[in-house]
């Protein structure tokens, strides 16, 4: 028997800073915030919390302090699950891979509704103190590390490179902060919604060259919860829902840079995985209603554009500056904001990727809605886009 | 031999060193950058490998790097980790050897892309580490 | 097309102390070592490095400071992937979790080949200050964390409870330690092996009353790679191989303990897991010809053995202590000399289990040999047995 | 009204206090063990929780426990993390309660399994805690 997975119901937190700090009286717990949305996604998907077999957790960040979260929450809850539960860890694609394993629960018939959802809190603790932690997943802890190198150091080599190659500019890239945040405005739960111009952007200090402070992801924190189900299920219950059409996987096999010398702005993993996914569709990029894409920076947006076919190579920049993907253009790239705007609540960022696309083929993004919107794209990805993760998203109402 | 410049503090965050990549600390302490070399496919690779990650051969011998190449692309970190705090801004680039080989690294200067570099030696009080500049 | 999973190879370090302090002049790297296992596995499997196509990892300790470890281990054996490339969590289930992964991978037509795989660093951080972390994971870290209960404790109120309801005695619970040692001493790569006495048990201080030193498990370093497959390619290396019979999980709903009262000492989820798990492959307990169980303690190798058929309820001590479950006995339970002999770096732990399963079904077990094994089953937990991932394992020669 | 002990040190592992779960540790301070019950299937649920976990209800309140129970498990930890190495070994148990709950706590004597038991406040001079004794 085949089955198809389909996203049935879905809740998250507007992104922001929810975290306290560890000596404050009070705390915000994460477990108590993610039950809650539990039950909103369901209601919001109309299942019996009966129907629910499985339970994918994104990884919390080492700041949660209730460790085993995933059956902790299956206890809080009082869930039996015959479906797995577990918790994945992926870099930014964390929170694709636990969607992932909860749909491989349903394809695999161990589950017929299965819960995707994660919390991800971390803004209590400071950017110089965190990058401690982050930095030792930026390459060779003792061969690349000890350079200071940051997560976002490597897409602002990538930013260099491309200006370099295609010449583009700052202004250019930079373009793509103000889109994002125009879209923003229209998002309730984005975490920044006050427009910006390109002069904004281009005024802001340097975080790493050529990117400043607001072309590179806020922190903050978020939780998402996502309900997916077989077909069947989702068919019988008479309400919108989105059909995951297909979906692609690929790593190529180094983290970060290459020890081989490559084209380290073709983005070959999103053009691998996003090949996959298209063919596995029948559909091409040109089908797309819109694209919500894991791209922590401007660059990462216009890269990853480029390797998924949404914009020509070397031409996602200039693209960005002149309207094509913004809303009511050609195809409107990130209508939640992206990771600038919307925010990047890191572990759980592909689920409000995932978030935004239901919003969006179930006709219920508002102010931000595309007209008609049918077929939408979603990516996330590991390293330096070193691997990615892409689906098909497909509107059925 | 590579050049080497002496630098006054220790390192903000110095790498491990295992019974394995000690001799290629120890090299380039003494200003000769190192690597392995496949006994079977004879590709080099960088980090040094006790493997071969070009064809899974599982015996390698370390070999010479001029140190000479390309800057393929780089960045200035003005938002730094806790413990290179005191040293921000810093550049850092990526590196395409002669060798065949890409590297990052610290970068001393501010570099158009495609310039030419070589690699030099940072002698801190603590160990060494490498860095790119210009040539000539 | 229905598919089946087979393991085709397998290497595992020896248990024990690998770790090095953070301060000494030369560490032990873990991907160093696991590099090298996966080349042993693999040639022992006797497939083609490009016949790999997911990496499934266990989750890495907080001390392993490379981070994103997946990801890294991909790029140092540069290995590009069309199946998953991700890292799992769960508690003692996590190796299973991650075999699950792998097996996934190919029971969806991901990958043909896939690695199941990780490396547990932890001894050079002392007890008491891991405990620090892992008492996190006792419960709620509010409500049950501020009483100091330890993992291990838990398992303790079982032993006590035991002892209570089936007029057992700690030496009945001790004398599954003395038969562990006896096992480990025939297996090479096991942390303890100089054989012990029932005295010897007896005459160690107390750890969680009624458990002393014996009857817990040691703290230890290890690495397993395990190669799987669909069963085409197994069947076309002409060599023996384990198939995956059947698979079979369940989620009680509850962490540690239950908040409804129940009967603690029964493992429901043990019990269902494996009524799911002989059901597909249409076998019963009394089919097994040995088992190799998830049991940090004397006592929690009792209760899942009870859990899942192979002794009677309530007699399971007894049972142990009468030598029916030593190499040799009716039924072999843990031959590999179990948590406390063979050792438990932790994260890893499922894995030794499935390491050992394929040895003893592929005949290579030696002095610890089954004659004629055909059949065994194996076991991994979440909590106090909250949830149970259960393997029946066939051999093929 | 639980009897109250004080005790002179701070607590070895302070619990967290959210918005919603301050209500239960002010209470315990004063001598009342307090917990969620639903008001649609009227079920008790412990720790406190802002749902009903047996029915999925979002409407709570707080009820009073009496604090009555009976010993199911008990065992006495020697081997102590860091924060708790002080006061080893000491005594846990899982209590349940004559409301249907089960819960763990600090055990303050040895007693023999199935023995009826009552919670007790422990007033460190950081906060509260709870503990079972034996009754009479
Ligand atoms: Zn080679
Ligand atoms: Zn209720």
């Amino acid at each position: 028997m085949t089955r198809t997975v389909c996203i049935i119901g879905a809740a998250a937190l507007p992104v922001g800073k929810w975290q306290k700090p560890a000596d404050a009286p009070e705390q915000v717990l994460e477990h108590e915030l993610l039950a809650g949305l539990v039950l909103d996604a369901v209601a919001d998907a109309g299942v019996e919390r009966g129907d629910i077999g499985a339970m994918a957790f994104s990884q919390c960040r080492p700041y949660t302090l209730q460790k085993y979260f995933a059956t902790f929450m299956a206890h809080y809850l009082r869930l039996p699950c015959t479906g797995t539960v577990a918790e994945v860890l992926g870099n930014g694609m964390t929170a694709g891979l636990a969607f992932e394993q909860a749909a491989n629960d349903i394809l695999l018939g161990r589950a017929r509704v299965a819960l995707a959802l994660g919390v991800n809190f971390e803004s209590a603790t400071s950017a110089a103190e965190h990058m401690m932690s982050s930095m030792r997943a930026t390459g060779d802890v003792d061969f690349q590390v000890p350079f200071g190198i940051t997560p976002i150091a490597w897409y602002a080599m990538d930013a260099a490179r491309y200006i370099h190659e295609h010449a583009s500019s700052r202004a250019e890239l930079a373009s793509v902060a103000v889109k994002n945040r125009a879209h923003a405005a229209l998002n309730p739960i984005a975490q920044f919604r006050k427009p910006i111009t390109l002069e904004d952007v281009l005024a802001q200090p340097m975080i790493v060259e050529p990117l400043g402070l607001f072309e590179v992801p806020p922190r903050g924190d978020g939780a998402v919860v996502l309900v997916l189900a077989e077909e069947d299920v989702a068919r019988g219950l008479g309400r919108p829902y989105v059909r995951v059409r297909s979906r692609g996987f690929f790593h190529e096999g180094a983290h970060q840079i290459s020890e081989v010398p490559n084209d380290m702005i073709r983005l070959i993993s999103a053009e691998t995985a996003g090949r996959t996914a298209y063919e596995a569709a029948g559909v091409g990029p040109a089908d797309m209603d819109f694209a919500e894409l894991y791209a922590p920076c401007t660059i990462v947006e216009v890269l990853a554009s480029e390797a998924l076919g949404l914009l020509p190579r070397g031409q996602g920049a200039r693209a960005a500056a002149a309207g094509e993907t913004s809303l009511g253009g050609r195809i409107p790239i990130c209508t939640s904001g992206g990771l600038q705007s919307r925010g990047h609540p890191a572990y759980v960022t592909p689920f409000y990727s995932l978030f935004e696309c239901a919003e969006q083929l179930r006709g219920r993004a508002g102010a931000r809605q595309v007209p008609n919107a049918r077929l939408g794209v979603t990516s996330a990805e590991l390293g330096n886009y070193n691997a990615a993760l892409v689906h098909v998203l497909e509107a059925v109402r | 031999m590579l050049e080497i410049i002496d630098i006054a503090t220790p390192r903000a965050y110095p790498p491990r060193v295992s019974a394995f990549t000690r001799r290629f600390w120890s090299s380039l302490a003494e200003g000769r950058l190192e690597t392995t070399r496949c006994t079977a496919c004879q590709r080099f690779s960088f980090p040094p490998k006790q493997l071969c990650p070009h064809c899974w051969h599982r015996e390698v011998a370390w070999a010479p790097l001029s140190g000479n190449g390309r800057l393929y692309a780089a960045t200035a970190i003005h938002a730094a980790p806790l413990a290179f705090r005191a040293v921000a801004p810093y550049r850092v680039g990526i590196v395409d050897l002669d060798e065949g080989i890409r590297l990052a690294c610290a970068l001393l200067e501010n570099l158009p892309l495609d310039s030419p570099v070589r690699l030099v030696v940072l002698r801190h009080p603590d160990g060494p580490l490498f860095a790119a500049r210009s040539v000539g």
